[in-house]
């Protein structure tokens, strides 16, 4: 993997303090209960935040991904759809509980398998293979009617029910609690040995191989809890839109998840929460712009991708910065 | 003895290409001693160190590892294997990583048991383990004296800090032996002592170190027994001061630097080395103007300035060599003339002032550069290289006419017009670098160390290309370790050390004593300015191959 | 202080485990009942237009959209309704059911009356519980019967539906005595929801298909598929899906020679057809939802075929009736969702633009759909244009 | 036995289809390292113009012209675009990606305002007249784009092989640091790159029109299938992303005549996994880029 290039700023020290692993799930839940009780949004901006802590929880394995390990992949609508069809099949037979896990390992089982088949190759190759795993994906969806119902789509899957809410909000509710524990676990992961050893592998793989780290069962790693990370948040974009259909974990969906930590920040522990405000509600709310909301969208991922590698972080790096400056200057 | 840990190795081969760069070896290194591995630049040292630490995979020959009565064949395994039988390998260059802090980047050496992934979950449980680590981790940082550093990321640390920061780690890691690639390069004095007596304890406490080294005084203090190695063989091996004192040893690798060995070897004064070219017809000695001049140039690494203020100057048909030990800032300083480089201070060609345009205007205004790594564009053909070196150039003649020229210059390669450049041998690649540098029709060339990797045997033809190169009128500017190549194709010689002009005159003044000052630093560099940054304990200075060849 | 941090966690983790645990899965309507009044009058009444407008339905919404918006300068020409002008709520939905959903509580949350859309089924199949819930009247132009058959009392469809085009299909088979179908349908929800009720249709008519498979909309050649359909002994072929595939379904006729009459559904009077597939557009038969002959079809074609550069797609034609019979309900009711609901549901209207000369747009408490299968006309492709089919 | 001859032929046709997508990729991977997503988007922006050129009363030359040189002068905005980080520090892949994704999205919402969502269709000049093979017949202009495919190829290896630009793109692309030290202008030769890359889909696009019904949608489909046949060739040789293309090509057409239609749509991503897998270096490439350490 090419060297991901930091760029050359001088950056605070490092303070890995380990209050982040309990701040900020408890941050996330706070304002999750604030946006319930408090602000009371009407259904329309209520559905989107649900669909932005999904999208966020999927995003969160795929910053360990993108921001650990440095691994890029264009096919987790796949996983997306594992979660989403599993959650839509067997919620209401089976329960909440079930549905979840049942996405959960389908999806661990097709990331460990491709992981190991792929992960081998280098960037492009492995992109685009990823690619050609999510098309794979979309044909089974359209074409195995005897599970999926092809492209009519399973509908009529529940939503999970939680604090005695109902709708949206109890959707939401879930989202945000489901949001909060994936962050502990990001958090957790990356002052753990394995994210050290993903981290290293990222940055310099013969010097992690000097060093004991197995870089490709360390991208494998990754890549499986990418997919976990997307099943759970597939089962939530199910709820919300009371089934799952085919059009719903499409390349575009894939691409969203590939965006998300992109424009948030590799590996920056809110870069999954930020990326995905800006990815799934931005162009919500840029629909004034009507014809032209899909073009403005594409020239920002553009311009934020070339020249703002760092992402949402860079800036905020650069404000914490700048304002200390001014502080001692 | 039986249970010591000990790494052995019989018989370990390995070519690239036509080049055998270790050729049967035998090393052993036991826990409680240091193995010093010295030769000259290209001798093999760190390809030997990259087959222990199983970074390159040998052709022939056996690793193996005697592990508390246990013996493991290694030759076939992966790095992370030997890792874990506590095998620890430090690469030439701090390779740590940048955005994690100090004390992260010790963690990482910390072996972790077998459970260690469950502490990903962030249970309750595996805090103590973690806290374990982090003690663990802030002790070794102690002992290199980085305690209060512990928090800041490592990218913010100067290069012997990071240096430190990796002996921590290898402290850190528990391990039984170590593999020590040239520890000392680019360290300042203090930090050499602080290194040297980190890794006496570490042998006392009976760790087992390879300490590969050119660096001699080091290998004297440090090491019971050390090994000499000669284009991929051994020359020598056996305690450190009979072994260095070997007449043999002496001509073949000492001789060749001709450097006064602190007692007993003042006088020794070998003939002169094995290239056997007469010297050039003594030029006429009114200076003429130079077509080259460099004043005050400075080339910075983020905030570390890696050469400082170096003056130069070349005539046509002169040949300038510029000496130093490793890590002087001399591939640093021909970069930067060249523009590959962001510097600063006046370069100027035959008047003309380059300093500041891009490295095509510089070529196309008669400057040749011949890079020392990477030397050809190993995709295209050799005619298609040689092309491209003279679209770069100044097309005074057409192609065809340049090619006449440099045809009967290196008349071998010439031969090979359509293969590509991938298919040739070292040597000949080196021809192909410089034949391109010359077909652009340069008035002056940099050689950035043409000989390194060079069979021996390549060393006398080259160093004949070049004192024609010379009589053509075409000035040349030569960074080379082969001090006896230097002497015999360049007029003037340039010292450097740590990114500063210690020594500068004519070659004949180039004795012994100047050789001592600009190699063993016997007094403090003469500072032009007071430099920039505060003088931290540790000097910085570029490790220049490694950065820039990535 | 050590027991203490260790109970503390061990706490924190097993209620996050009870609450996931004691959570259920409810099947109610996701969406929340919602008590904003539509625009006060005085302002513009707002009516909100789902389409496709990103995706691979992109064509026709287009179409749509232009139709939507001609015939609201139209009404807002001749002053509106009752004095106070229309304004169009127009929103991209891409095809997504997520977004369709989201859209639903988006119209209502900023007012609109009532919902024109959208194109694809899946999507109004996933809408239909919000829309429920909502509370609000939605006129949908997809036309699985599957959305019939939810008997949602909020939706409407402009019809016909599949059901509607496969009597008339039946009907025509038989008046032409041709007994062998093959049948080929997309792999898109419009061919995969139609394929159980076409094939019922035929069976209950004695018909069995020599020939069933599928093809995908966006391949480049479809002659293998044709090949088959041409060996497999049948005398017709029916093809059901959207309009461009049509093109590419006379192009591969074309190729193997397939001689047979291709029977299709209204989308292939989508004027793509004629443009791509040029003369190689023949012998293909359809229902067409607009009859050009009726005069009320003539007068807007002439005001529009300028707008749309010669023909004017059935798409805009229907768009219009949509809105003019979204408009009537409020000129009766006025802008309150729930009377315009229950006014629907006696609305009858002789001389909109789609269907047969003399077919009525005609809803009842329990029929939601407007045009009822017979009303529609049979045309053909004759090399490249098209015509009424003879016989029909 | 004709069938199978004919489902080959348009195999062949559908192919080439794929080739010349695959073709653009692999100029501007050969040329800079950099894949590109949107060159869909550079086709259907060529057959666009083609097509209101067409429709505006001019000819199939002139059309092809105008295509070409619309599509070439985005190339050359996107190149200065990209070349501009690339300048001072490496870049790495995920970013490109997500880089030439969103060009994706903005050239393809642009087109559709522009020109319009309504598929179109451009007649090629062998419109109307077939091939025939046996009782089937082939239209000709499947020929059309098969040798179209070739004299592409052709041209895009000449300029590589024969001519001083060509050399130094190749030198960019076998290594930066490499060319660089040779005084190759590292920045040019990328904005030469995409141009020509922009250039090859702007012919590939007016071409395919003729086959495919081209709407700003496609793009996305039409690149990745590019993409498919490009890295069956190892992504850095023109060469196999022709013969790439071509083996996707006839392997559809055969699954879809001789199995079912969903099998057709599964034969592209199964072949390139395959390819991945079993024969990363590609069927034709050199394997020497593609294993991680």
């Amino acid at each position: 993997m090419t060297a991901v290039a930091s760029p050359a700023r001088p950056a605070p020290s490092v303070r890995t303090t380990r209050h982040w692993r309990w701040t900020q799930p408890a941050i996330v839940l706070l304002v999750g209960a604030a946006v319930l009780l408090v602000v009371r949004p009407g259904p329309f901006d209520l559905r989107v935040l649900t669909l932005v802590a999904a999208y966020a929880i999927a995003a969160v394995g795929f910053n360990v991904l993108v921001g650990f390990a440095g691994v890029v992949s264009i096919g987790n609508s796949l996983f997306l759809a594992a979660g989403g069809y599993a959650w839509a099949i067997l919620a209401v037979p089976r329960g909440p509980l079930v549905a979840l896990l049942a996405g959960v390992v389908v999806a661990g089982v097709i990331a460990v398998l491709a992981g190991l088949a792929l992960l081998r190759l280098r960037a492009y190759y492995f992109a685009v293979g990823t690619l050609a795993l999510g098309a794979l994906g979309t044909v089974v969806m359209r074409n195995w009617t005897s599970v999926t119902n092809g492209d009519a789509g399973i509908t009529g899957a529940g939503y999970l029910k939680l604090f005695g809410l109902t709708g949206v909000s109890s959707i939401f509710a879930a989202a945000v609690v489901l949001l909060a524990v994936f962050l502990y676990l990001q958090e957790a992961l990356r002052t753990s040995p394995l994210g050290l050893a993903m981290i290293v592998g990222r940055f310099d793989p013969p010097a992690a191989d000097a060093l004991g780290v197995n870089v490709s069962r360390t991208r494998v790693a990754a890549f499986v809890l990418s997919a976990v990370s997307a099943a759970v948040g597939g089962a939530l974009v199910a709820q919300l839109a009371g089934g799952a259909f085919p059009d719903q974990f499409s390349t575009t969906a894939a691409i969203s998840l590939l965006v998300i930590p992109i424009i948030g920040g590799r590996g920056w522990r809110w870069a999954p929460v930020v990326g995905a405000v800006v990815v799934i509600a931005a162009p919500e709310y840029l629909r004034f712009l009507d014809e032209y909301r899909l073009a403005v969208y594409g020239v920002l991922v553009t311009l934020v991708a070339l020249f703002l590698p760092g992402g949402i972080h860079q800036l905020v790096r650069g404000l914490v910065a700048w304002v200390g400056r001014r502080r001692h200057g | 003895m039986a249970d010591r840990t000990t790494l052995s190795a019989r018989g370990l081969a390995v070519a690239f290409g036509a080049l055998r760069a270790v050729d049967g070896v035998d090393v052993e290194v036991a826990e409680g001693q240091c193995v010093g591995v010295v030769g000259a630049n290209g001798a093999g040292k760190s390809t030997l160190l990259n087959l222990l630490s199983g970074a390159v995979r040998p052709d022939a020959g056996t690793v193996t590892v005697v592990e508390n009565g246990r013996s493991h064949r290694l030759d076939g395994a992966p790095g992370r294997a030997r890792a874990r039988l506590g095998i620890v390998r430090m690469f030439q260059t701090a390779r740590l990583v940048p955005d994690l802090s100090a004390r992260e980047n010790v963690e990482l050496g910390v072996p972790a048991p077998r459970g260690a992934w469950l502490e990903a979950l962030g249970l309750p449980t595996s805090r103590r383990r973690a806290d374990a680590r982090r003690r663990a981790a802030e002790d070794a940082l102690a002992r290199v004296g980085l305690a209060d550093r512990a928090g800041i990321a490592a990218g913010e640390l100067s290069l012997g800090q990071q240096r430190l920061v990796e002996m921590a780690r290898s402290l850190a890691s528990g391990a039984r032996i170590l593999l020590l690639d040239e520890p000392f390069s680019g360290l300042s004095r203090t930090a050499r002592e602080v290194v040297a007596s980190l890794i006496a304890s570490l042998r006392d406490e009976g760790v087992g170190v390879l300490l590969v080294e050119h660096d001699l005084a080091q290998v004297r203090l440090l090491a019971d027994r050390v090994v000499v190695l000669d284009a991929g063989r051994v020359l020598a091996a056996g305690p450190v001061e009979e072994t260095l004192a070997d007449p043999e040893v002496v001509r073949r690798y000492i001789g060749d630097i001709e450097l006064e060995i602190g007692g007993g070897l003042d006088d020794a004064r070998p003939a002169p080395p094995v290239v056997a070219v007469p010297v050039p017809a003594p030029l006429d000695p009114a200076p003429r103007p130079p077509v080259l001049q460099v004043r005050d140039l400075r080339v910075f690494y983020g905030a570390v300035p890696a050469v400082d203020g170096v003056d130069l100057a070349v005539a046509a048909g002169d040949g300038l060599g510029i000496v130093g030990p490793n890590g002087a800032g001399k591939s640093t300083v021909l970069r930067g003339v060249a523009g590959l480089l962001t510097a600063t201070g006046s370069v100027r060609l035959a008047g003309e002032r380059l300093d500041g345009t891009a490295t095509p205007h510089r070529f196309r205004h008669g400057l040749g550069f011949v890079p020392q790594t990477l030397t050809a564009v190993v995709d295209l053909s050799v005619e298609e290289n040689l092309r491209l070196g003279w679209l770069a150039g100044s097309r005074a003649q057409s192609f065809a006419e340049a090619m006449e020229r440099v045809g009967d210059l290196f008349g071998e390669i010439a031969g090979r017009r359509k293969d590509p450049a991938g298919a040739l041998s070292g040597g000949q690649r080196q021809m192909l670098a410089i034949a391109r540098a010359l077909v652009a029709g340069p008035r002056v060339v940099l050689l950035d160390e043409p000989t390194a990797g060079l069979a021996p045997v390549l060393v006398a033809p080259f160093a004949d290309a070049l004192t024609r190169l010379r009589a053509d009128g075409v000035a040349v500017v030569v960074v080379e370790h082969n001090l006896g190549l230097v002497r015999a194709t360049c007029s003037t010689i340039l010292g450097l050390r740590a990114g500063a002009p210690v020594w500068s005159g004519p070659t004949e003044r180039f004795d012994g004593a100047a050789a001592h000052e600009v190699f063993l630093a016997a007094t403090a560099p003469a500072r032009t300015g007071p430099s920039p940054i505060e003088p931290s304990p540790i000097e910085p200075s570029p490790i220049e191959e490694e950065h820039l060849s990535s | 202080m050590r027991p203490l941090r260790r109970t503390g966690l061990a706490a924190a983790l097993l209620t996050v485990t009870a609450v996931l645990a004691a959570c259920s899965t409810g099947t109610d309507a996701s969406t929340q009942a919602t008590t904003t009044a539509p625009a006060a009058p005085g302002n513009a009444i707002t009516i909100g237009i789902d389409l496709p407008l990103s995706g691979q339905s992109a064509a026709p919404a287009e179409t749509m959209r232009k139709g939507f918006e001609l015939t609201a300068e139209e009404i807002n020409a001749a002053g509106g309704v009752n004095g106070t002008p229309i304004a169009l709520d127009i929103q991209d939905d891409a095809g997504d059911p997520t977004t369709g959903v989201a859209l639903v509580d988006r119209f209502v949350q900023n007012g609109a009356v009532a919902i024109a859309g959208t194109y694809n089924s899946p999507v109004v199949l996933a809408q239909s519980d919000a829309v429920a819930r909502a509370e609000i009247p939605q006129l949908a132009f997809a036309i699985s019967s599957a959305i019939t058959k939810k008997n949602n009392p909020w939706v409407f469809q402009t019809g016909p539906t599949d059901l509607g085009q496969i009597d008339g299909i039946v009907a025509r088979l038989q008046s032409q005595g041709l007994t062998k179908p093959a049948l080929l349908t997309d792999t898109t929800a419009f061919g995969a929801g139609a394929k159980p009720v076409l094939e019922q249709g035929l069976a209950a008519a004695g018909l069995t298909p020599v020939l069933s498979d599928t093809f995908a909309v966006d391949a480049t050649d479809l002659s293998a598929v044709l090949l088959k359909a041409k060996q497999s002994g049948a005398d017709h072929v029916i093809a059901w899906t959207v309009g461009p595939p049509y093109a590419t379904l006379a192009k591969g006729a074309e190729q193997v020679g397939l001689g047979l009459p291709i029977v299709g559904t209204a989308s292939a009077a989508d004027p793509a057809v004629a443009r791509l597939a040029g003369p190689a557009a023949t012998n293909i038969f359809f229902q067409d939802a607009v009859n050009r002959e009726k005069p009320q079809v003539k007068a807007v074609v002439e005001k529009w075929s300028a707008e749309f550069g010669g023909t004017v797609p059935s798409d805009a034609l229907s768009a219009h009736d949509i809105l003019t019979v979204i408009v009537d309900g409020i000129r009766a009711v006025g802008p309150d969702r729930a009377k315009l609901r229950d006014h629907l549901e006696t609305y009858r209207n002789p001389d909109l633009l789609s269907g047969r000369i003399g077919s009525v747009w005609e809803y009842s408490p329990t029929n939601h759909v407007g045009l009822v299968g017979g009303n529609l006309v049979w045309k053909q492709y004759d090399n490249g244009t098209v015509r009424l089919a003879d016989g029909s | 036995m004709t069938q199978a001859a004919y489902f080959v032929v348009i195999g062949l046709g559908v192919g080439s289809v794929y080739a010349l997508s695959g073709l653009g990729i692999v100029t501007l991977f050969a040329g800079s390292g950099l894949a590109n997503f949107a060159q869909g988007d550079f086709m259907v922006l060529g057959a666009l113009v083609a097509v209101n050129v067409v429709g505006a009363g001019f000819g199939y030359l002139p059309a092809l012209a105008a295509a070409v040189v619309v599509v070439a002068a985005a190339g050359l905005v996107l190149g200065g675009l990209f070349t501009l980080p690339m300048r001072h520090r490496r870049v790495d892949v995920d970013v490109v990606i997500i880089g030439t994704l969103g060009v994706a999205t903005t050239m393809t919402t642009l087109s559709g305002i522009w020109f319009g969502r309504q598929p179109q269709r451009l007649d090629s000049p062998l419109a109307g007249s077939f091939i025939p093979i046996g009782d089937l017949q082939v239209p000709a202009h499947y020929a059309l784009l098969l040798v179209g495919a070739a004299l592409v190829f052709g041209v895009v290896h000449w300029f590589h092989r024969h001519t001083d630009i060509g050399l130094q793109l190749r030198a960019v692309a076998s290594s930066v640091p490499a060319a660089r030290d040779a005084g190759v202008r590292v920045g040019r030769m990328l904005v030469v790159a995409w141009t020509i890359a922009a250039l090859v889909g702007g012919v590939a696009g007016v071409l395919v029109a003729s086959v495919v019904p081209i709407a700003p949608e496609a793009a996305l489909p039409l690149g990745v299938n590019g993409f498919a046949a490009a890295i069956i060739g190892g992504l850095a040789s023109p060469a196999g992303a022709v013969v790439g293309g071509l083996l996707i090509g006839v392997a559809e057409a055969l699954a879809g005549g001789y199995l079912n239609d969903t099998l057709r749509q599964a034969v592209a991503p199964v072949v390139l996994l395959a390819v991945l897998i079993l024969r990363p270096g590609g069927l034709l490439g050199r394997s020497r880029t593609v294993r991680v350490a």
